[in-house]
């Protein structure tokens, strides 16, 4: 039996098959399709600390290869999170990571100290939310702020700390190296790209037009994934979770051989609500059949050519 | 829920644009009046949401217009193909003692569904339908629907349903509306409703993403009971008390 | 007939239909399938100082939703431009805009200054070009080096002035303004995205690659254009000219929607070698038919609802 | 160059993964051996290239290999199917008077063309070819051919077909070569007539965008009288001297 887990520091999984925040929910959403306990890690919609209502209007549009949402973070809460959603995952044995988003530096570590103290261990910073000390820039986009965010959570978290990187940047090289500066265990890459889907149908001389302006997601962005992802390799000695457009476990193999170390599987989940499972399974029948005994060796051989 | 592959017992042609596909589903599965199945197109990012239109026990059959690619696509599969789909989803109509039924266009299936399930526990209901001219009348269901308007009068009576209503209360005395179709429609009924205190129950559409629950791409603003706040049309709906929802915070339908 | 021209400001086109640098060639090259004198305008080809070699390896790789190239500035120099395919393009009566790029901003000037004494109309700046004067960073993506280029070139050159953005960084709004400041007529938007196209097989026990990594072009960077042409009309008041990923006359309809005065077309030239004239067509047949007069009318329309 | 629509007379399998195609071109078109069209494949963002297997006056062969999704799509496309292509594309071979003329795999439909445009004109020409194993050799062409190798011997000869031109060279004494094939054959065969003296020219393949020249998408560097440069596959070859080609800065073939 091939050997699927991945040990790089504190990035600890049981086999490198998470799914992307956002797309899965809080903890049981996709039970019924897949059997969560199998997968490396879900990762939880992004949490805040007060409870929010997120964006008005349509939220999400299909584009020709992907689509785009525009969530604007809702969700409960890290209160209720913790109160309702977080028992359910440790009661089932789900592996997970907690995506955390604030609004000011205090506020992500507030959040932080918080999952610590809950005994939550392993963590993923949304650091594409407004910074709303800093004019509402992202924060994941200017390198000396990020760096202080990062140092800031680290004194707070002694778990795994992943910073989740947007690509919306001109370097994200820069952005991937301050966390690393600031103590994070690993960078996840990448977020949504900044984009527009627009609908437009003529009917009796006049147009009508849906439009959603967000995050592009899905197949689409993987070119630009794997770009973000081979950047960062070249740059980083602290593991990559790669992620954009995950489809199969071919994709997967692509973010392997750009130098993820584990991967993360998003907008793929709605049509295809048992992927996360069904890649776990193949990727093992793979590496069974194949020979290859660790994750190691398969990206050895991925990476090398 | 579960993700279900089943083959097309027929697939034929309704109307202009308009289709009913019947699902031969082994087995059988269980669902209730106002529930939809989301099913994949290949290459798409997004399943496609459709009501069910009735439930055979060994079938679901689906009624639905094409409207663009994935429906079109839907619309040129044959008898003895495959299609992928998910569900069950979401809840039900909790109809009345005396029920009116309104469907709008293709909003006809739920409440068609909903009608024939009245039908069998012999609970009283009237259903009326309007569409925008005789061709997108889905001819196979016309004998079970008691009143049928037009926009452009080429078929039953002329006008908008949403000008029935009133008249089929009066005549009808309902104590339930059950309601599926633009939103315009939907809206205007509410109103209606509201002015004869009668309970109207609204089935919603929205983009749908996850179609479970876990993304929070489909939700509307709905008043419960003054709190003010998101509910999920996937799965709190897509059926709604009228009353309770903004009708203008749901820019897509 | 409807009016098919653009007319804002220096921007003069007889339409609103161009092709995009680098996958239109020179001058003659799609005239067995197109008639180019219907064409808005083509432009050519970066064309730099001395003539390129571009880059070695394997240039091109499809990719699910589009392509990536790394031709890397492969052109015949600006004196054998000028002599050899410029003299067709006028003789032909051809509209165009030249493509120009320089690793200094004395070799971006140098090079309108040539266009100009040729009389050359209307010439686009490639600023996603190393710049070898500052450490290599591209031209485009800081909005003072920006800036100090355009007012340089803006000195020597009379004709319309198009800046092509790249929308490879965090503000493209930014540098959209720092090129109306510096007196440009109109930017161009997009450049290609910074992507990764791999292409794996698995034989005898053997991973295979394929890999290019440069600039993501086609259907799926629909999104992101669209998304940058609706940003920078926000801030802008001279015009933009959308790209990326067009395919058919309701893609147009959508980058008007967004802001576009004008659009090019570029890697659906290799699929579809007729498209930009057959789109001039549709636009005109769809105007006539359907009551709109000017450009600006319909644009009205699509920007409305 | 133009855009077709041709109608596909036939499509028939040749070998394991292997088709032949014959495209009815109404009113003919003119084309040579070693050129090449370029195939419109359904959403995909690039044309796909074939070699030319042969011109009837009203239609074009083809042979190809199933590889990708692009292939896949052309093999399951039936009788009166119609598919797009562009072309005719590329130079062609200058054959001299005494052609040894050398196919490995897929690589045998233009010297397979040019064999048959030779045979026409009287001109003496030997056709080798080299194939993985007998499933691969495509067996409608097998009698044209006169000397066939497999690399695990299961059909004619053992061995990589490049071995097989030294012996043939001697035996013919060509004044030119003709090959199409992997460019690790198509190197050591260049060296091979090098070492007699022997024109060589060499069909090279590249990864197409516009396949007309204008994106440079498909160079490679070429010796082109000491100056070494670059050179359009599409354009300025895909027909080169062996000489001047420097195959190890084609990484892909
Ligand atoms: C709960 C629900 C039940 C529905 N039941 C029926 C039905 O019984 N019969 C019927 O004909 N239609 C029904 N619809 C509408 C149906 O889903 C759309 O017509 C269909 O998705 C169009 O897909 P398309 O690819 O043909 O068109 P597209 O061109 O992709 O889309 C046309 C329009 O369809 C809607 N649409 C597309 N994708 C989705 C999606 N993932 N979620 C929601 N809306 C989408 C959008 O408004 C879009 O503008 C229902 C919608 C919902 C939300
Ligand atoms: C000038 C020329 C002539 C050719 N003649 C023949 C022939 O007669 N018979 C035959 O079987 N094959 C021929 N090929 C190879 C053929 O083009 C590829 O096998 C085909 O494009 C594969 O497409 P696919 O979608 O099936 O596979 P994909 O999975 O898309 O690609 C498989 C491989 O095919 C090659 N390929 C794909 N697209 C292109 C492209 N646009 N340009 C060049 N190569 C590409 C790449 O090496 C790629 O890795 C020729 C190639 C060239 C350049
Ligand atoms: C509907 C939706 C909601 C998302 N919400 C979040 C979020 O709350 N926090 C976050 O870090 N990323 C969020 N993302 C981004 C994804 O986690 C992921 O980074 C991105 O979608 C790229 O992966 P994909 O192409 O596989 O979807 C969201 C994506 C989608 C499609
Ligand atoms: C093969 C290729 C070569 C290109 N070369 C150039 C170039 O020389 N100069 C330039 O400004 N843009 C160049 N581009 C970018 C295009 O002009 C265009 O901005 C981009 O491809 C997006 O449009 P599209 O999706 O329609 O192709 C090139 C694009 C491709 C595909
Ligand atoms: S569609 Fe995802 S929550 Fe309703
Ligand atoms: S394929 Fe474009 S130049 Fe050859």
């Amino acid at each position: 039996m091939p050997d699927l887990s991945v040990d790089k520091g504190k990035l600890q999984l049981k086999n490198p098959i998470m799914t992307a925040s956002g797309t899965y929910g809080y903890n049981l959403e996709y039970e019924d399709f897949t059997d969560l306990t199998k997968i490396g890690a879900i990762v939880t919609k992004a949490i805040t600390l007060e409870p929010r209502d997120g964006n008005r209007g349509q939220r999400i549009i299909e584009t020709e290869c992907g689509m785009i949402n525009s969530i604007g973070l809702e969700n409960v809460g890290i209160e209720r999170f913790l109160r309702e959603k977080l028992p359910v995952l440790n009661n089932r044995g789900i592996s997970f990571a907690v995506n955390i988003a604030g609004a000011s530096i205090d506020e992500y570590a507030l959040l932080a100290k918080k999952c610590e103290s809950a005994g939550i261990k392993m963590i993923e910073l949304n650091v594409s939310c407004p910074n709303v000390q800093h004019g509402c820039l992202e924060f994941g986009v200017d390198e000396n702020i990020l760096e202080a965010l990062v140092k800031t959570v680290r004194e707070v978290f002694t778990g795994c700390l992943i910073i989740k990187l947007t690509p919306n940047v001109t370097s994200i090289e820069k952005l991937g190296l301050a966390c690393r500066n600031a103590g994070a265990d690993a960078v996840s890459a990448i977020n949504t790209i900044k984009g527009t889907g627009i609908k437009l149908s003529f009917e009796n001389g006049k147009f009508k037009k849906e439009q959603v302006t967000g995050g592009y997601s899905g197949r689409g962005i993987k070119p630009a994934a794997l770009g973000a992802v081979l950047r960062l390799k070249k740059v980083l000695d602290i593991p990559i979770i790669g992620m954009g457009g995950i489809y199969s476990l071919n994709d997967v193999f692509e973010f392997f051989a750009s130098g993820a170390e584990a991967v993360q599987i998003g907008t793929a989940n709605f049509t295809h609500p048992d992927i996360a499972g069904k890649i776990v399974s193949e990727l093992d029948s793979f590496m069974n059949n194949n020979g290859f005994k660790t994750l190691d060796e398969l990206k050895g051989a991925l990476r090398n050519e | 829920m579960k993700e279900f592959k089943a083959k097309i017992k027929y697939n034929k042609k309704a109307g202009k644009d308009l289709y009913i596909m019947d699902l031969e589903t082994p087995g059988g599965v269980f669902s209730k009046p106002g529930q939809f199945i989301s099913i994949l197109i290949p290459d798409k990012t997004l399943r496609r949401p459709l009501s069910i239109l009735g439930n055979t026990g060994d079938g679901l059959q689906l009624l639905y217009k094409v409207r663009g690619e994935g429906t079109k696509y839907l619309s040129n599969l044959k008898s003895g193909d495959f299609i992928n789909f998910t569900g069950i989803f979401g809840n039900t109509f909790a109809p009345g003692e005396k029920n009116l039924l309104i469907g709008a266009g293709v909003g006809l299936a739920p409440v068609y569904y909903l009608k024939k399930e009245l039908e069998k526990k012999g609970v009283t209901s009237k259903l009326i339908a309007g569409f925008k001219t005789k061709d997108e009348i889905p001819e196979d269901l016309i004998t079970d629907i008691d009143l049928i308007s037009t926009d452009d009068g080429s078929f039953g009576e002329k006008g908008s349903i949403a000008e029935f209503t009133e008249r089929c209360i009066k005549e009808n005395t309902p104590d339930t509306i059950c309601i599926c179709g633009p939103v315009i429609v939907m809206k205007l009924v509410s109103e209606t409703a509201a002015k004869y205190n009668i309970n109207c129950q609204v089935s919603m559409e929205s983009m749908m993403g996850c179609s479970i629950g876990a993304c929070r791409g489909c939700v509307i603003k709905i008043n419960d009971n003054g709190i003010i706040r998101n509910a999920a049309v996937c799965k709190e709906g897509t059926i709604f008390d009228g009353n309770k929802v903004f009708f203008g915070g749901c820019e897509h339908a």
